[in-house]
């Protein structure tokens, strides 16, 4: 029997500091047995819990890419007991990891599709995953026309700041970043809350498009009336949630939305699919 | 599968022969009420008790267990990595265990055996374990196991069933397992051809003793959103007297919602688990201070509606409940889910109205 | 204070209170030896208040 | 009781009537015996479900925290005293309140009543003339006089007629005095026990727990937003049934309620494995009195000892 509480023992092999205000830092692990990172096959949009031995758990969403071989990544914010001891930690240190977890973005399903990509905040990290794995040469030509729209609340808030710039610069990839404000002279891109971008660069929701939807309440908010606007069905909107959770296989019993559990089942879901659960996220 | 007679002295000698297999579980009575306890030598189970206040799961699901240990000594090659504590699963009887209680754990199993992930410690628990039910000729007046899937005499989830018969029990030996501790206990007397009949018979009696039941033949139909919704009709009236305390999922022998935490002792580190319940505010509550239930009306629906429609929906196998009625018993606060349960049975989204019975 | 836990059992020796200004180290020290000597001296030796492996299961 | 019943009624329909209040906290049958149901009504006809007995036990102060209403609440003595420290506390204001008074007789123990029965309480009756009390179940039934099974706060209790209300549903009874009542046998019982006995007893008195937290939470005093069994930076105490963070629970939660508790016994009563938890909250009462003349809860103006410091307190190590 499998004992699904054992996380794989991961050393900190790399730690970079995200945002200006040092709230976001990405952790980059590598396995110490190597066959376990065979064990950690994923996909991009599923999420692991971060293990402190003598401190507790924490569920993130994996930022690293199923195509970026040899380590994982996390990008995680500091918020509780558990983020804060992580963020205290030093390239080296000895902790674990278990998972992969849940489902993941509908990659069978949006093969051949446009895709859109909508984030804010710090919420970006399985988006990047996801960009990653869609912009993989093997991968690219499965997809249609993929745009990014991606928001943060100033440019030193942005994440993976350097990838950006060079998935800016590509032809194959219509990426739109914007800030809410700034008052750098030198800022390139949009000025504006992400609800705004998207009305002016989404593309029309037609029956090949479907739109990855990942951010604060409040931009998923103003985002979907805009989204609705644009001819996007509830089943072509996809959402992925987050709740308190501890065992991350659906047996703690917390995290559940109705009868789904947002670890198990999710945390990928239609709105399509959430407008049949009770709102508790 | 037979039917023995078993003599209640030789029952008595029956378990002290078990005792070199088995560790023994069974009800004592201690200060005012009876608890499943670990029988010392010598020490018989207590057959004429009234149910326990809290339910017989510790003994598959400890309140606190301890999953995983690992060294924070720094000197040691394995420091900072969690693994599987040593332990053994030792087999255990839990004798005298009543019907619904031991249909509970076919029901928690659902969570625990799942196709994608097991859960370790309790499966192995589980199967370490020989179930010896007592058939329940005495229901309580807050019983309601009939009506929820269950019964005073239901043996789904028991290895022997015993019938108390006067000077002795009438044993229907069900498992591989029960007719181990049979034959471990010298157990083995033909109870005759009637003994069958005899059986079916007390369990009618039974069955018709019992005086509360619950309405759920229309549980699986009802809208989950409608249910979810009928704020007004029930959510906010029946959640006004609770106080967000942990009895009810506590005893109950079906709640299985747990907390994991980490512990520190000298240079050891311990992930423990923990019941944990619904009830609490902290139970859902995020890091960033949200909290998508939290209000009192929120986690009372959370209760009620896991038991009596998400499980209903999810597993297609009934109520999460078996009507042993100890939430209705030891509620501080009368919170009682058969008024509940039948009020969701009968709500019509329509006229947002469903019909309240006293139970 | 100390009624609470002297009633449950913890004997008064147990439990001191001190001002102690960060400045004063010798007067920290004297404090900390007598607690000590007071502890060990009790007839008790019964560790109250001391959790070490948590008793779970 | 169904002078008292009737009364309830009566007072509450009016003030729903009059729109005086917006809601009436009360009781209504429970579903099981010796177990009523803390329950508010808003219309007349609401009101027809309020019932008092001997078996209204839970405090119903625990229901008007923060609460923004006009209420109108049915209050016995103890009831009526945490109302008071709510209203000193800030957690109520007293002129959204209309208090029903209720001179109470005492409520009866609903563990000692499952003790004595040969079996499962199906029924409970009341006779008022005889003062006595009849279980029956399967099989038996038991007389008792009530004043045998009262909850021991209600039978040592000297402040059974409301400190604070704005009507009485009957005339006030006749208060026992401390002499009569010796409120504090229990705690001398224990304060005479060796250091090491007194640890045994504590120890076996917490045996049971499964932390529930029933009592915390059926007490009118533990209102706090987050308790700090429940934080977890810096988290001051281990989750699991440890014996010491379970002591450590008990312990410290007492303490919060030094010089506030009015020993209404909710905690006791709502415990569903029988813990005495009064044997902690009793030995802080009983301090409170002796070392600063204090009951808590008699009046709406005055902040329990605890929060405020004097030069004359009788601690020496905080001069």
């Amino acid at each position: 029997m499998v004992n699904p509480y054992i996380p794989y023992p991961v050393r900190i092999d790399e730690i970079k500091t995200e945002t200006e205000d040092k709230s976001l830092k990405t952790f980059k692990f590598v396995f110490l047995n190597p066959e376990d990172e065979e064990k950690f096959a994923y996909r991009a949009g599923q999420f692991a819990e971060l293990s402190i031995p003598g401190l507790g758990e924490i569920p993130i969403g994996i930022a690293s890419s199923p195509v970026e071989k040899g380590f994982v990544k996390f990008t995680v914010f500091k918020t509780g007991k558990v983020t804060s001891y992580l963020h205290s930690m030093k390239e080296g240190d000895i902790m674990g990891i278990r998972g992969p977890l849940g489902n993941w973005y509908p990659w069978d399903l949006l093969e051949g599709k446009n895709v859109v990509i909508i984030g804010g905040g710090f919420a970006f990290t399985t988006l990047r995953s996801s960009i990653i794995y869609m912009l993989d040469p093997e991968n690219r030509k499965k997809f249609k026309d993929i745009h990014v729209i991606y928001g943060a609340r100033s440019p030193g808030m942005l994440l993976y700041k350097e990838e950006l710039e060079q998935w800016a610069a590509r032809d194959d990839l219509n990426m739109h970043i914007t800030v809410d404000g700034t008052d750098d002279p030198e800022w390139k891109h949009h000025t504006g809350f992400v609800p705004t971008i998207t009305e002016q660069e989404a593309p029309a929701g037609t029956e090949d498009t479907y739109a990855i939807v990942c951010g604060p309440p409040v931009m998923i908010k103003f985002t979907q009336p805009v989204l609705d606007k644009l001819g996007y069905t509830n089943d072509r909107i996809i959402m992925s949630l987050e709740n308190r959770m501890k065992c991350g296989i659906g047996m703690c019993g917390r995290c559940n939305i109705g009868k789904e559990f947002v670890c198990k089942d999710g945390p990928v879901f239609t709105l399509k699919q959430l407008n049949q659960t009770p709102k508790e996220y | 599968m037979k039917v023995i007679k078993i003599d209640k002295n030789e029952w008595a000698s029956g378990l002290e022969k078990l005792r070199s297999a088995y560790e023994l579980i069974g009800p004592v009575k201690e200060k005012f009420y009876h608890a499943f306890q670990p029988l010392e030598s010598g020490q018989q189970p207590d057959m004429d008790y009234i149910n326990t206040r809290v339910s017989p799961k510790y003994v598959i699901y400890p309140q606190s267990e301890l999953i995983l240990e690992c060294s924070l000594n720094e000197n040691d090659e394995d420091y900072k990595i969690y693994k599987e504590p040593e332990k053994e699963y030792t087999p255990k009887a839990i004798l005298g265990i009543r019907p619904c209680d031991a249909d509970s754990f076919s029901l928690v199993r659902r969570n625990f055996d799942t196709e994608e992930y097991k859960d370790p410690y309790w499966l192995r628990a589980y199967e370490a374990t020989t179930f010896v039910g007592l058939a329940c000729d005495q229901p309580c007046p807050t019983c309601f196991c009939s009506s929820a899937g269950s019964g005073p005499y239901s043996d789904s989830n028991l290895d022997i069933l015993l019938a108390d018969n006067g000077d002795h029990y009438l044993a229907r030996v069900l498992t591989e397992k029960g007719e181990k501790l049979a034959a471990a206990a010298g157990w083995s007397q033909d109870a005759g051809d009637e003994a069958d009949q005899q059986i079916d018979q007390k369990k009618q009696e039974a069955e018709s003793a019992i005086q509360s039941r619950v309405n759920t033949d229309k549980l699986a139909s009802q809208s989950l959103l409608d249910l979810y919704e009928a704020t007004d009709a029930i959510w906010e009236k029946e959640a006004f007297s609770c106080i967000n305390c942990g009895t009810c999922t506590f005893v109950c022998p079906t709640c299985w919602c747990f907390d994991v935490q980490d512990e520190v002792s000298g240079k050891k580190g311990y992930r423990i688990r923990n019941w944990d319940s619904c009830m609490y505010p902290l139970f859902t509550l995020h890091a960033s201070g949200h909290n998508p239930r939290g209000t009192k009306v929120d986690r009372l629906r959370q209760r009620f509606m896991h038991k009596l429609k998400y499980y209903v929906d999810k597993y297609e196998n009934g109520i999460q409940c078996t009507g042993c009625g100890r939430c209705v018993q030891l509620c501080p606060v009368n919170i009682d889910i058969r008024r509940i349960c039948n009020m969701l049975n009968s709500y019509d989204p329509e006229s947002c109205t469903c019909e309240v019975t006293a139970s | 204070m100390k009624n609470l836990l002297e009633h449950m059992g913890v004997e008064p020796e147990r439990l001191h209170f001190s001002w102690i200004s960060s400045a004063e180290s010798t007067k920290f020290v004297d404090v900390a030896t007598k607690v000590t000597e007071s502890v060990k001296s009790l007839e008790s030796k019964e560790k109250k208040f001391v959790k070490t492996k948590p008793k779970v299961a | 009781m169904k002078s008292y019943t009737d009364k309830i009624k009566e007072i509450a329909k009016r003030l729903l009537k009059e729109d005086k209040v917006d809601m009436v906290i009360g009781y209504r049958k429970g579903t099981v015996p010796l177990m009523h149901q803390p329950f508010f009504a808003t219309s007349e006809g609401e009101v027809d479900s309020f019932v008092w007995d001997s078996n209204c036990g839970l405090n119903l102060a625990n229901y008007i925290t923060d609460r923004k209403e006009r209420i109108g609440i049915v209050a016995t003595g103890c009831n009526s005293r945490n109302i008071a420290v709510h209203v000193v506390e800030g957690k109520i204001q007293r002129d959204q309140l209309y208090i029903i008074g209720i001179p109470c007789q005492g409520m009866v123990d609903r563990h000692k009543l499952a003790a004595m029965a040969e079996g499962n309480i199906a029924s409970v009756e009341e006779d008022e003339d005889k003062g006595t009390i009849t279980i029956s179940g399967q099989g038996f039934s038991k007389s008792v006089d009530k004043a045998e099974v009262l909850q021991e706060n209600c039978s040592i209790c000297v402040h059974r007629n409301p400190v604070l209300c704005d009507e009485l549903v009957a005339d006030e009874v006749t208060e026992q005095t401390r002499e009569q009542a010796d409120p504090y046998a229990r705690v001398r019982e224990i304060e005479a026990m060796s250091p090491d006995d007194k640890w045994a007893h504590f120890d076996d008195l917490l045996s049971d727990c499964i932390r529930c937290y029933a009592c915390r939470n059926a007490c009118p005093l533990c209102y706090c937003p987050q308790c700090f069994v429940d934080e977890s930076n810096p988290q001051w105490v281990g989750k699991s049934v440890d014996p010491t963070d379970i002591r450590t629970f008990h312990l410290l939660r007492a303490y919060h309620c030094a010089g506030r508790c009015t020993d209404c016994g909710a905690c006791v009563r709502s415990c569903p494995v029988g813990i005495n938890v009064r044997d902690f909250t009793k030995k802080l009462e009983k301090d409170c009195l002796e070392l600063y003349g204090w009951e808590a809860g008699l009046n709406t103006e005055q902040r329990p000892p605890l929060d405020t410091y004097k030069p004359e307190d009788p601690e020496d190590f905080i001069k």
